[in-house]
């Protein structure tokens, strides 16, 4: 956040640099069931970012002594490819992805129903392939779709959606200019049934009325992406019943 | 292992009971009020080879957090500008639960959420630490040590921080740069945080309450009443009024921190 | 940890022994010849934050390489030539088998023999990559990142490397050193892979193949049939006709693939 | 030891640079019990040295295959923050705190009656706040009262005192500067009553009759850290009847 | 392979700069049973590298979960000392050294009767304290006199030997001088009797005939340094004898 | 991992018995006297890419010391000094209770006690290894390579690090900074180590003498009679006395051992 420059965000009409409104979310794709071994995949492509998920479980957690007699541990696991980013990343785990992978998990395992796995993971797995801002709630709303794909019994599908400010105005999901240079980004995860908030973050310099105003647009927005989760799922389905 | 887990297995069940019946009657375990915080003592310096330091104690939680200001490269790309890297240390000596080695995704969490409380509010102003645009900068390394843990190092470490930075001095005589100065400081970022117990929110939890809530929310907030950080943790939820609710508080809240931190008070909370 | 094994366990006997028996038929159990490759889909481009890149899918088995190049220091003993470097990341994503933590053997071995390939074929001229002598020179980092495991990681690998590196562009323009350029790529080395199961050698094997073979081979040849590199794996020995039959198909099934890759094929081999 | 230096360590008078005789111990404090969460805790400052110990245990071994059948296994870690030196140091254990874990490690063990305490651990840790010389001697100094405090059963409180060399002079207890740039440091542990040795280090540069000399004055100045250590350890008693 | 040079490799009457001809070894000497501590050992100068083997096994495999009920797990490391190159080389294992340890445990495995040790470890320790190239099969060669020593089942003694191509010329056992400049290597591991291939590398630039040249040249080789294996055997069994 | 143990597990109560018996006769398990090290060869240049080298048998104790010397840059605090660095590994070839990894506390230990005692009789004249002051000075690599151990690691490799210096050639040509020369040594310190068994004090102890002692101790004495530095080891102590008997057999023992070095003996103590 906050990086100093000359770069105007929003134009004279309202709009932003890739000619979005202000309450208006990137273009979205997502399919589900892309991979052979896991359990259960996803993709997405969310502005410029394409990320795939894949779950592995209810499978016995090793070692043993992690085990938990009363549920399942739910473990996300975030990781950017080097070549992912501008500037190529060194792989493996930095203390960013340590903790995204920290919040990730406890979000999704909010909506899942542990207890009926007692002694087991369920290991979600995030590979973020492009980068563009917003790849936390990306990967929460992708790997929705591969826990679904799995069979994994949830309460709902969990959203991912993020809003912020640019150039003092509120905006919804920032891209990765607006990242940069913006104020503020709220990062959220949604059980959009309930409108319960499963992830919050935040960082940058807002009033509290601007913050509401963004968690608004955040809120709503998850209603919209939700009805893309069940589209996607649909279409995997309709394609097994035409197959069969 | 880095296994560290600030939770300490199963809080017998009789406790959790006890716990949940004294919220519905508006108090607490150590007859707090909801909002209220524990008694917060704040000792400025008390590591003198820092170039700045605070020993924290609130309630039984106490961390010290000391400030090491070096000479170094700043990043390629913000030449006009020092840096500032938080680091903390779960060190054993702080609870069983502790474990030796590298720091784990409980210290990796805790360390950033200060961090971005610090940076977001841009309590220091990284500009004033340039010595030579694009070739030399002070470095500002803040370092949490935890020795006690009776619950809620978030708040503990996150005002640490901001007490010892106000504490720190820039060593520029050592380096034949002129004087010594005070860190600029032009911002006072004070996180607050709260425990989902049951359907209450409660401020500054203790470790029983942290071991049975079901949700924590971080808000750091700043002299104007500005939101600079929020941490949303554990794997429970809140309702969006529970969080408005706790947006709210955090800035009363933290104001009261403020006046402690700044007038170097001895604490006790009202 | 990082005890990442390609091989699953135990194979069931009746498998085993099945494909033994559809071996001594003269085929297998996906219904290929012994010299025929799995499907070859590449996609070059796929990661455009990359410099250069591919996915390529192999029969099931999905490979995403990324090629990034960035400016660095030559190394002392070579002042005159860039810098190729190579990496395989067995991401748990792609395999019940694969852990997360540094590389293994596993990985280890899979970015040396496709580096071995790309090096000693001379497919990139490392001598075009100097900016000043001895001083700046491009580093080409290859990546490989593995999403489906099924089998046959080195060619699927060595071919996503060569494709991404035919994609790639050296970002000359981004550091005003004059306009960008196709990475000069010179050589087309092509790995290509054989499994022995029971005395029969088998090109491209897929998991279940690879899960019962005694010994693997992976041959690297480039456009003049020239052998510019070879590893042999598991504990399993070759006869040298075994080997000088593996070396001959090689040469063969590697012009089959340079094509795809060149003409941006969209795969079905044949 | 001996970095050169146009530093006079001993003035005209024969004093210290800190004013102190040659003989002479830095100021001491010692406080028992100040930490919650441990079993045992003590704190000293001695001259410019911050130090705080805390004891857990006996606690069973683990993993179970470190387990000692005859006898507890005595662990302690010596850790300094990154901020108690002037340099700041790196987080995480360097070669010389590992090597200085395993003698204080040794020094404690040889006063513990571990073979009270099969298959468990007694975990000394030992956090160095504030750093000024001879921080390894009173580390085993007040990790010694913290396993008092915890109730540890020893044969006897063992004390840690130095004694060393500076221009050509034996001195008792050498601080920063003295050790920088003195001739020679002997950092030494005794068991107060039976005169015992735990715990001998010695480097520099001293001939045999200098180095009886300074082992003479730390086993005597031994017995002076030695009633410190009753007192503080009467103090927190006393504090309890009193509060009781 | 292949850095680029003026140096001559091949003289004008086809030697080479260490006087050999193209299909001539280097000098070899070895000795079996050096070590007190290991089950067997040996060690081997041959050319400029002096490489020393050991052989602990079967023992237990620990911890359990690696045990395989069914046969003894071959592990070789392949280690090379600091001071065995011209520029000191940072301690602890490197990827070259991780690939190499893992191509020889699978070479050395193919000889022995693993399925008569279920649930052991068979270690092999490879020390290259001078190296001079092809010290992989020097490893080999010296480890399966080692794994002889320590009376390990085999079916036969396992046998490493290079071959490759300097200034255009096939020629066996490449020298540090012919490694850095020449245009390619050959590293085998041969079964001497079945003359079946355990290990089979190749780096560089080859026609298919000068590959098979070379394979040729290694293949042959073997039997020579066979032999002298026996008498290094031999001795140490006569020496035995003699002192009974 | 890197849980290496000098001892072994539990020495059979027989032995230990049977050791403790015949020192209260006043001889040891393999009938030397107290204060009588094992025979000592010292084989020089045996690694001859090393700068200088020794192989050091003790006994049956075998270890191989290579030093190399290398160009760097000088510390900040002593820009007119050149660099030593001790490093020791424990491989695993060594012994059955070595185990691969990065160095544990015991290979430390050595380590730091070998380097003391070479930096603190100030073995080399570091003030001669200066290229060019505060820019560029000599490095000295000391690594102990342990081949076979049978006990008292300490002396075997303290005496294998100064062999190995006074074989040493500082290689100035290959740099070009003129002529190559000898490492230029001042001092020769030597380290003796005593274990105590029962209430007898032995020098030199082997495997089975080390297993079963309570105490030890390692007193390193230059050619003058000084000490410069101690180690003590293991849980149990020493008496004051025997201490004092100690560092007095120490200095005659290293007496001659350094002319077993300086002379390039073959060795047969006595």
């Amino acid at each position: 956040m906050g990086m100093k420059s000359d770069i105007k965000l929003i134009d004279d009409n309202g709009l932003r640099i890739d000619g979005r409104l202000p309450n208006q979310l990137r273009p979205i794709k997502m399919e589900v069931g892309v991979l052979k071994r896991a359990d259960g995949s996803a993709y997405i492509e969310w502005g410029g970012n394409k990320i795939i998920a894949a779950v592995y479980g209810p499978r016995e957690a090793y070692p043993k002594h992690i085990q938990d007699p009363n549920k399942a541990i739910v473990r996300a696991r975030y990781n950017m490819a080097s070549f992912s980013v501008d500037e190529r990343k060194k792989p493996g785990p930095d203390r960013r992805s340590v903790e995204l992978s920290k919040v990730i998990s406890e979000a999704l395992e909010s909506v899942i129903f542990t207890e009926r796995f007692p002694r087991t993971t369920i290991d979600v797995f995030i590979e973020v392939l492009q980068a563009d801002a917003g790849t936390r709630v990306a990967g929460i709303t992708v790997a929705s779709l591969a826990l679904a794909d799995a069979g994994i019994p949830m309460k709902d599908l969990i959203v991912g959606c993020a809003a912020g400010k640019i150039d003092g105005v509120v905006v919804l999901d920032l891209n990765k200019e607006e990242d940069n240079y913006g104020e503020a980004d709220v990062p959220m995860a949604i059980i959009p049934r309930t409108k319960e908030i499963a992830l919050l973050q935040m960082d940058g310099d807002m009033s509290y009325e601007e913050l509401i105003t963004a968690m608004d647009m955040a809120m709503e927005a998850a209603q919209e992406i939700h009805r893309m989760q069940i589209e996607a799922l649909k279409r995997k389905y309709t394609e097994i019943e035409e197959v069969e | 292992m880095g296994a560290t887990k600030f939770t300490e297995g199963v809080v017998p069940e009789m406790k959790r009971d006890y716990i949940h019946k004294l919220a519905s009657k508006g108090t607490r375990i150590d007859g707090r009020h909801f909002d209220e915080i524990r008694p917060l003592k704040i000792t400025k310096g008390f590591a003198s080879r820092a170039e700045g330091s605070a020993l924290v104690e609130l309630g039984n939680t106490k961390v010290l957090v000391g400030v090491k200001v070096e000479i170094g490269t700043p990043f390629p790309d913000t030449p006009n500008s020092g840096i500032l890297t938080t680091n903390a240390e779960l060190v054993p000596l702080a609870s069983p639960t502790f474990e030796p080695g590298p720091p784990g995704e409980e210290a990796i969490e805790l360390a950033r959420v200060v961090d971005r409380g610090i940076r977001e509010g841009h309590a220091i102003d990284l500009e004033k630490l340039v010595i030579e645009e694009g070739e030399k900068v002070w470095i500002v390394f803040i370092d949490i040590h935890v020795l006690d843990y009776d619950g809620n190092l978030f708040d503990a470490s996150g005002i640490g921080a901001l007490a010892a930075l106000t504490d720190a001095v820039v060593p520029a005589s050592k380096h034949d740069l002129g004087d010594d100065f005070k860190l600029p400081i032009q911002h006072y970022p004070v996180p607050v945080t709260f425990a989902k117990i049951g359907n209450w929110i409660v401020a500054d939890p203790n470790l029983d309450e942290e071991s049975i809530a079901s949700a924590r929310l971080t808000v750091t907030t700043n002299e104007n009443g500005y939101i600079n950080a929020m941490q949303k943790g554990l794997n429970g939820t809140f309702t969006y009024d529970e969080v408005k609710k706790a947006i709210n508080m955090s800035i009363d809240i933290g104001r009261k921190i403020r006046s402690i931190i700044m007038g170097d008070s001895d604490g006790k909370e009202n």
